[in-house]
């Protein structure tokens, strides 16, 4: 215990020494350019960038709520303290060096400049007069600060998605280890391809996704996904006999209540990818991403009615976030059309995802893996199939384009699960060499909340009047 | 002295528990537990995956009573808790020492 | 069972031909027209336009809280679920032909083009340049998906205030076939004859509703009115002997935040109506609907303190929401002052108003007709007694405006309440002769949760540490 | 009781004239000076203040969850009503006379025009072009209606930190009455000072509070603090022996829930007391806010973990509070590294007040004065150590600006704080002395609930399927 | 061996907890119930609508003790739960005819 | 007949129940209970101050038999809920009087 402890108080003072450092050079970053005189164009899609960041950020109260409230009371204190602390770790994180990595100049595979926002950068001049380390983003007109806030948000959420696969059983501090370590390679990287200027966006036919179905969902889907493998199921998930046994949620009003805070969120997430206020364009995205939602609830519900006998409230709250997974990398290029039928085949697609996880017995208490991971891809795919030239020329199969976006789709999908696999079991295994993945057998049965926390979610004993000491 | 235990339907309760002062009866405790028995629970799924609720909510009711009257109390409960279908509960009836008010002192009979 | 679940298939696969022919059409509405060149106002207009659309979105959560709190426990899972279901079923149908008949060219009694989006529209033309089939939307000057989007949010908003006075007894599916007839005809109707450029808007003075105190919160309410009086009462709450028993809501936590979360959209609701980043209205309307608000939860609480000797939690929170009903038609025309004592008779009357509804014995388990349809009406009344020339040359009763405005604003109440009515209750029944309207005896003594849902919102032994196989 | 009644219904009629003749004149400021014609910046900024000052006002949500949450379940429903009235109180009483004092022109000590809106104002002209009784805030071109409710919620803000420090114990009507001479003496004159254009505004070197680390939170904070002297703790709080008995807060989830909504909030607290849509300083705001919030946490979380040998997220969220309460006053004068700092420190800090302030036995039930007090001194004070002359050429003595700055910092610091201390200690002990403080002792082991409001949070046997009558 | 079952005021649990220890006691259980007796309830309004909230909160403990202590335990409980107002509560005393310690096996006295 | 009360770890609820089952058992009433024993509960910090949790969860068991099955019943519940670590705990047995059921009136070992 106490070497324990020590081994963290080293760790921080690690951290400390490294920030002092960066500091030195941060002060000079500080000494950005001057601003121009006020531009319409430039206050508006700077307005338009920090709010939808703002959105997109409160989505972390959405996946704390999802999460805790799809999975047991004597775990919650457990997983709320997961979600707080998943987003402070990645701004720190991201800050110092994922920025750098994802955004920064460098080779076709990382990015290799920029390191806690230091380095040349004149935004918001854009295009050829952009002039600076973060060329990647030389299409925005918003401050440097704004950008980085933006993609700060995105990489939170790739994080915590992670969160949920592998909740009521993870011990704390190899959660947060690998939090960092999300934030520092495993989302940067891959995201460089795409959105940093990488190989991927520098094919011939770029791969696309616009506001991040495999950047941000299928990278922490994966992620998810080797996570609660190399956990294993939750103790009495799975009977000797092959029996899947059902561990119901402890509060539905709690993940309903997410899910609407996450569908809020997301119109940030997809409306905001525009990075400028272009008003034809975010009135665009917004209502595929909302369509796309609303008939991923009514498939999921449908699917649910007619496999299961029942309308599934827990069903109907994925099926929404499976179809908001899925517009999110095709949104700004489909019909609302488009969005109807991408939507309704994730409704379908998550139902029989969950069913699928549970029958091959991975265990993901709050179907993260089914909403983010497969719906992540079948977003990015649909991408090639209903582009439908509404913007930028970008068309699909279905509509005349040919198969090259496809093919391209294709490659991405697949070069970034290979990269997130590898570099996940990596980095799980080694968590789990040094500082252990899983709780004991005792704690997971007692719960974590006492004994990674030493607290209750839940101390009183309802409806007494007087509580005290009644723990 | 008796103790009556009567394991009801939930929604029952509030009728028992006039009924039961109509009765003359001077005290009761509640407690919310869940029930086994001959109602069979039900099987539901979650997420596609199947659980049995096989325990249902039930309301148990502790009855202190001198002896003259337990049958009466017997009597009223089932009369009032009856809904003629499974699971409509059962009464339970054991025999008490003694008793004691806690704000007096006083024991036996004149605590009830 | 079988035969009721393929009832629903068919359903299903009816509304996916629609969706299939639906989309030929649609596709030749994706080609929109050219966008302008960037322009300030346009982006000014559109952001402020859709950042308000998603505040009201975000209202779906305050009425699924508020219900859900305000109900019992047994019943959790069913509200949520209508809750989070009536947004994506409105969406789906308004989009398909409410509103087409809400907003498209036609007759003064019900729009006929524009099914589908599909139609010429040269948004964001506006006045005599609009050229198109959405003529009556020709003030504002945003894309058609952003008009689009703000009216969707308004139309789910309609629909979801139903759901509160047919809680805790109204069969699910039920209530989802409702959903559909209110998108599709109660609500695009009237909406039509006051927003929709119908005769109500048309009258030599026309009937106002700045943000739809009657278009919203009445229609919602007489629909609301009607299904609670079919359904009646639930079992227990008015006893044989005429007297009313308290049914408490579960959870006054969760309550209490959907009204914050419905006053905070209520922000976007009302500023956001002007559909213009037009400064002066948007702060006028702003601190009209905060004044009337803050005033209405005062005056319920010591109208509440001084009726019923507590200040009453539950109707603070109906006050509130009743002075932001009440300011929604006449927010856009009103003072401070004038919103101080709009929002004080609506805090009054909904103290009244829920004590009355009990009295006449209209079970309505969270206040909705009280604080909707009631305050609807006072709210669309009192512009015409305190619009004060501050916009548009609108000037009522009281500051000298004579009677003109307080007529068109009676017919209007007295025509939409009639149409409401007449038809909400024509498709109550049409319901409830095909698949019935209420839960069986037992399954509602039970809960819905159990005997509709297959699920409990609660489902752990509350403070138990293992609670796998307790449920 | 009967007298009481009266003695409220008395007031009520006094404020109702005061209402009456308000309104003669609220008349007339309603008659505003003609709008300009379209202009892009009056536009951006107005959509900007007010879309912030939507954000701010949801902080009223987030300050009831995370208080209702740390305490019990039988004192529930009385925090949420102190949450919902306080706002609604301020909103009138501040309109009414507390804003006329804060910023209306006067003396440097208080201002004394402006009641009711009322006074001459040309808004939106700005600097010498402004002609009107609220010369103070002629810097920013919004509506006079705009920048009212802007300072409104903040106003509210102030208000709703005492209801934390003194929760469990305050009579409901007390809390009420102090809430009213919050908003009418208490906040208005400090804020003069600061941001009034009063005697520290105009010092050689101004006192410099970007967003209120001193306004708002430590104005908050020294009332919480008397407030919770006076009082006296909990019953069972500190045993005669000296002992600190925990008292667990009964929603856990209910807390992080606040938490997140209330950091969701700071990005319109922060950026938006710009008032006007600058796109650097709103960016630089942004990341500032962002990042010490991020680091509170991670400080606070490893300060619980080495001192408490477990991560109490108690205290995490707590320390995300305290890092955004202290870089709200230097918020726009420092680099991001700045922010790295005055975060970490305040998540330190914060652990370490609540352990002191529990030694000293002043029993603050959720943190509030850790929280708002020691770290909105500790922000207000490293501007003067930390700011870097990255706008208007502010510099503190790390980054070789000299002392003067924070010897400025420190004499506000301790004048608001004397302030303070001595208005509200007189204003605790009137309301102490009328109606009483401090609720019977039986009411407090029973529960506020049903001693001040008849009610309970949770009145449902939890899990039992039918509950009506189990109250 | 005797079942003394004890309900209580909740807020009265901890110090009664401390005094059984103090006495002597190995174990007690708890449970939260809801009691109704001399203590009248009180009538509510929620939304202007009567409920009688006639079901107090209170504890009850169940502690099992050999003969000799029974006494003993009673004379705690009283002393230490007495408020001297109504509602304080009442101790029921039973025959116990046999306890097992689960872990050992254990069986009579040595369970206790 | 006899009244059987187990208190014991709450994950091993399932586990009794099923055993409970094909040893023949009719019924089971379950409650939440919080447990004080030997099993030393734990000190815990909330914001810095302590706490003793010393009342840990448990759920117990109510099972009513016949004389004849009274044995079997505490020997399935003592080899299912043993873990052979402290806490596991105890099963009470005491003699029941009477039963009812109260659908149909039966009473005695009829009722069971
Ligand atoms: N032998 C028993 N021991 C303890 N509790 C029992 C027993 N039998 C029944 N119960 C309780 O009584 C409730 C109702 O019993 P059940 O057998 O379902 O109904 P019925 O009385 O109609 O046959 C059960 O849920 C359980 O709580
Ligand atoms: N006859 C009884 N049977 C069961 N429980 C009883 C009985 N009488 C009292 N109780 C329990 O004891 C509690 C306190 O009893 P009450 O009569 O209110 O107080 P007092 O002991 O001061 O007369 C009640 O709330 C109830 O739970
Ligand atoms: N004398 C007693 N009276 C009532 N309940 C008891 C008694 N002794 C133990 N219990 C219950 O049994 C549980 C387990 O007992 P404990 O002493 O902790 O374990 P063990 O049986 O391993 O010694 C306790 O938590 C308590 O609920």
């Amino acid at each position: 215990m106490v070497i324990k402890k020590y081994f963290y108080v080293v760790l921080i003072l690690l951290a400390l020494t490294t920030f002092s450092v960066a500091g030195v050079f941060a002060e000079e970053a500080a000494s950005a350019p001057a601003a121009p005189s006020w531009d319409a164009k430039f206050a508006a899609d700077t307005v338009w960038v920090l709010i939808t960041a703002f959105l997109v950020f409160f989505m972390n109260l959405g996946f704390g709520m999802v999460e805790t409230g799809l999975c047991r009371s004597k775990n919650a204190v457990n997983i709320l303290s997961k979600n707080v602390i998943v987003f402070c770790v990645t701004t720190v994180f991201f800050w110092f060096i994922g920025f750098g990595i994802m955004f920064g100049n460098g080779s076709p595979f990382f990015g290799a400049s920029g390191w806690m926002l230091y380095g040349a950068d004149n935004s918001p001049a854009t295009g050829d007069a952009y002039q600076g380390v973060f060329a990647s983003l030389n299409w925005t007109g918003v401050p440097l600060y704004a950008k980085f806030i933006f993609q700060l948000v995105f990489a939170g959420t790739a994080a915590t998605i992670v969160s949920g696969a592998v909740a009521e059983r993870i011990k704390y501090f190899s959660f947060f280890a690998f939090s960092v370590a999300m934030a520092i390679v495993i989302y940067p990287v891959a995201g460089h391809w795409i959105w940093g200027g990488g190989w991927l966006a520098t094919m011939k036919t770029p791969f696309l996704d616009f506001a991040g179905s495999t950047v941000v969902h299928s990278i922490g889907g994966w992620a998810a996904l080797i996570g609660a493998i190399l956990l294993g199921p939750r103790i009495g998930k799975y009977t000797k006999d092959g029996k899947v046994n059902a561990i119901p949620g402890h509060d539905m009003g709690m993940a309903t209540l997410g899910m609407f805070v996450l569908w809020f969120g997301w119109f940030g997430f997809n409306p905001g990818s525009t990075m400028a206020a272009d008003p034809d364009a975010i009135a665009r995205v917004t209502i595929n991403t909302c369509i796309a939602g609303a008939v991923g609830g009514v498939a999921a519900t449908f699917a649910a009615y007619l496999m299961l006998g029942k309308p599934d409230l827990s069903m109907a709250l994925n099926g929404i976030l499976a179809g908001l997974v899925a517009i999110t990398a095709p949104c700004n290029w489909v019909t609302p059309f488009g969005s109807l039928i991408i939507g309704t085949v994730a409704g379908i697609l998550v139902v029989y995802a969950v069913l699928f996880f549970d029958k091959v017995k991975v265990d993901d208490p709050v179907g993260a893996i089914s909403v983010h991971l497969v719906n992540g891809i079948w977003g990015t795919l649909s991408l090639g199939l209903f582009a439908a030239n509404v913007s930028g020329g970008i068309t699909g199969l279905f509509y005349g384009g040919g198969i090259a976006q496809l093919i391209s789709q294709i490659k991405g999908v697949v070069a970034v699960g290979v990269y997130v696999v590898v570099v996940s079991l990596i980095v799980w295994l080694v968590i789990k060499s040094v500082m252990g993945l899983r709780v004991e057998e005792d704690e997971e049965r007692e719960g974590l909340d006492i004994g990674e926390h030493g607290m209750q979610a839940y101390p009183d004993f309802v409806g007494t009047s007087s509580t005290r000491g009644i723990v | 002295m008796k103790k009556i235990e009567a394991i009801i339907k939930p929604f029952k309760l509030d009728e028992v528990k006039d009924e039961l002062n109509k009765a003359g009866i001077q005290g009761i405790t509640v407690s919310e537990v869940k029930g086994f028995g001959r109602q069979k629970g039900h099987t539901e799924l979650y997420r596609g995956a199947e659980y049995v609720v096989d325990f249902l909510p039930k309301v148990k009711l502790e009855i202190i009573v001198t002896d003259d009257l337990a049958e009466k109390v017997i009597n009223t409960i089932m009369n009032t808790a009856k809904t003629g279908r499974i699971g409509d509960g059962k009464i339970f009836v054991s025999n008490l020492e003694d008793a004691i008010r806690i704000r007096t002192g006083e024991r036996g009979k004149d605590a009830i």
